[in-house]
């Protein structure tokens, strides 16, 4: 069973209207290449699940591949601004935007990973929130009859995660913060996950304690040097400035388009390399 | 605005920094360097044992200087004591052993509503805003929740939020102008800064002030800015001005 | 506020009648010297709570401490055969026996970390555990109307762990397996950490990535080297095959208590030492 | 017992091993070693990518040399290929990833009944047994359980188990004298080891016998057993016997 892939081959196992899940917060260590693809792919109806994204999901949202978005937070960080894309997809009424809190995103989160259809979550227990969403409930607490708020599991058909270092195996590290990347490679069925290299195995071994993934949870791997850019990745690079700020400013999809098609000889540039031992 | 050497960036971090007591653990979310540099100061002037918490889980960085474009990247965790991610701090809010926590928001009403969600109807919003992060969460659970708004105008304190991202158990608010206090239920002007004044808070604000007695809010120290000055060199305080 | 303690000041925390649970797992890790203080000091009333206990368990039985215990499994392991005091205290009924599957002891934990009631959980549908335990209930998921079993959230007042490093802080690091230790520290009130060593903050800084209790989570830092034997420690010492095969054949109280005795010096070796730099 | 060169110890771990196939997760629990000697045999054997999983932790360790006097030590995290702790094993089975998980159990019935827990009352036991462990929920969401017992006799496999710690989605259940399998809601003999007898299996079980034929569990090849005495050189396989 080999799991190295190309990254067409990866995101081909994508399939329209999944639930997809993205490592990363924000402006850091998104499956940017990933991403890209899918928009090259031209996947449709997905169902995005995040904490807290910005280009990722303005940029499927961008594309039309998006369904629905659950997030507590979609938008660049204070520099570059709104996720406009995002937004006028849910104020076209074209996207479901699903606000939860980042917290219930997570509790979501943790029912897939223990296979439970719920999570009892202490904290929503005021607002509208609470009322204008159906995945949202309040129950009585049997042992105690108080109210408590129950937030609907959400089960990612696919996660993918963007790491600095993994073995053919799957066996992948993480540096720097990890954000909710374990829990999701815990919560979906399948997971991806996108590398800047892939390292021997012997290698890896050295670094056992700091395995964040262990192989045998991971379904595909590719290699994408940069392929969190122009998100930061950890010890890596930072931000690609330009890149964000250019994409803020496109409006149509056929800029988009030609945005994505500029990124292609980097975003296939890792099965060009093959393995570098 | 520049008033005796300080500029209202200065007097917002330093009254923030003065809300901090030691031992305290206090987290702030993405996009918030303010709270950030008001967090390092007040470590630095009277709460050493002061637990920073972020985004990123670096505990405790020993320096906030590299945390340029974002309080959400990795510089944070670089230097930090120990990793807590954000999942933990959560918990850590649900079980009431988060002290204070930092929060946005969009629209704020008198009765201590908070919308960071959407204008216009929740499902086909006129604005979708970016949403309310952590806040629907942390708001209802942390000891003491502060939010800050580096805009202070009619659009932010309305007489009634267009959706309630959720609501009750603020502490503080801090605006450009002056500080409010959650209290009984309503928002009361607890001081103005000394570079506004009472009528630029009426005008600008969208509800009837309530109020028992003018106060101001303390001028920052000499100390104060000079430690600024050291902590936060490349002037991260102001980048949402 | 000095977190360092004496073996004796720390214990003295526990109240009786409190909810107590222990670190490691069977003979491997868990925290001896401060279960032989609780022992000497007397304790009473108090509820144990652990997946898989050994002679913490069956010690603390057998001196008349304990009340109840939730638990997955109580047994020395093959060599050393089953935890007499324990299974004596059950059926003359001194002591009330919560059986658990120890992943409902983990789910009643999680709940503790959450600050929720309960856990949903999803394995347990069959059986008599569930009819004869209260803190077991099954109810419809509100989403599906499917049942699910609920397992009641329990909150330990104190948490004890045995870790092998420990900064003045509180700052832990646990080499080798972790087994619940990092889950009861987040779901205790307080948290008592044992050490082997109390090392300088400046060594702890090299391994920040390693931490696994971050001090300010912390109550009380005690010095103890040995602090699991006979259990093992890994790194450090293997299980005290002697001890416990001496332990395993005493059945009356006064025997115990030389046992307890005998291990006075080197319990509280580590507040004679001071800090060891 | 010795026939033909092996025991009835081997003959239980190489019929266990040949249970395993390859890329299939199983796990084990404390005091386990025959059938962490199984797994070992089967990933040297016919099944390289078989992933193991322990109490400790240690996914994949390349020896068990050490797992000495017990089996849920550091031994099994020392030399492994990745840290995943018994908190996640059970995510896992719950998720309905674990393929294979072998759990102990005290009573058996023909229903497939498994009693770990009490004999007499619950609440005021004549005997309390040491509990099921992870049994009451790896059983139910395992693909495949398979429970071991170095005894078998009629205190054991019980007409009707005085307390159900578990019960249904048992696969195999392997003693000293035979295999059963669940199927049907009923446990068949589904062979009987070379080294015992119907006649045996017969006198030593408290329920009356199902089965279609009689089959014998096949012996350990040669090969097998040099195997065994390479990687399990101190016979942990016997350590119960």
């Amino acid at each position: 069973m080999k799991k190295v892939k190309s990254l067409k081959e990866a995101v081909n196992l994508i399939n329209d209207g999944d639930t997809v899940s993205f490592g990363g917060n924000v402006l850091h260590r998104a499956p940017m290449a990933a991403v890209r693809e899918i928009a090259r792919q031209n996947k449709k109806s997905l169902k995005l699940v995040k904490t807290a994204g910005a280009q990722d999901i303005d940029l499927l949202c961008a594309m039309d591949c998006v369904e629905s978005v659950d997030a507590g937070f979609v938008s660049y960080e204070t520099k570059y601004g709104l996720a406009n894309h995002y937004r006028q997809g849910v104020q076209s009424g074209k996207i479901k935007g699903n606000e939860h809190a980042c917290y219930t995103v997570i509790c979501a989160l943790r029912g897939a990973s223990m296979n439970v259809p719920f999570m009892p979550v202490k904290g929503l227990n005021a607002g509208d929130l609470l009322v204008k969403n159906d995945y949202f409930v309040v129950v009585e607490d049997p042992f105690s009859g108080e109210p408590i708020t129950l937030v609907k599991t959400i089960v990612p058909d696919v996660a993918i995660i963007h790491v600095q270092e993994c073995d053919e195996k799957g066996n992948a590290i993480i540096y720097g913060p990890k954000f909710e990347d374990i829990l999701i490679s815990r919560a979906a069925n399948k997971v991806i996950i996108t590398t800047e290299q892939i390292v021997p195995e012997s290698r890896i071994k050295l670094n056992t304690e700091r395995i964040d993934i262990p192989g045998f949870l991971v379904h595909s791997i590719v290699q994408v040097p940069n392929g969190a850019a122009p998100a930061s990745c950890y010890k890596k690079y930072e931000v690609d400035d330009k890149s964000v700020s250019a994409f803020i400013k496109m409006s149509s999809k056929d800029e988009i388009r030609d945005y994505l098609k500029a990124y292609e000889t980097k975003d296939y540039l890792g099965e060009r390399m093959g393995r570098r031992l | 605005m520049m008033t005796e050497g300080y500029r209202v960036s200065d007097i917002m971090t330093c009254c923030i920094s003065n809300m901090l007591q030691d031992n305290e653990t206090v987290f702030h979310g993405v996009s918030s360097h303010l709270p950030m540099v008001a967090m390092k100061l007040a470590k630095s002037m009277h709460a050493p044992d002061l637990v920073h918490l972020n985004i990123p889980g670096g505990v405790n960085p020993s320096s906030i200087k590299q945390a340029s474009y974002s309080s959400a990247g990795a510089d944070l965790l670089g230097t930090a004591e120990a990793y807590f991610p954000l999942e933990e701090v959560f918990d850590l809010s649900m079980r009431g052993k988060l002290d204070v926590a930092f929060l946005g928001g969009i629209q704020f009403d008198v009765n201590g509503n908070v919308n960071a969600s959407v204008i216009g109807d929740y499902h086909k919003p006129k604005v979708r805003l970016p949403g309310g992060a952590g806040s629907a969460v942390l708001i209802p659970t942390a000891k003491k929740a502060i939010i800050w708004r580096v805009k202070h105008d009619k659009r932010t304190f309305v007489e009634t939020v267009d959706f309630t991202t959720t609501r009750g158990n603020l502490w503080r608010i801090v605006t450009p102008l002056c500080i409010f206090e959650y209290r009984k239920g309503k928002l009361h002007l607890e001081s103005i800064h000394p570079t506004s004044s009472l009528e630029e808070v009426k005008n600008n604000t969208g509800f009837e002030l309530i109020y028992d007695e003018i106060k101001y809010t303390d001028s920052p120290t000499n100390l104060e800015l000079a430690t600024l000055k050291k902590i936060d060199p490349y002037d991260y305080r102001s980048i949402e001005f």
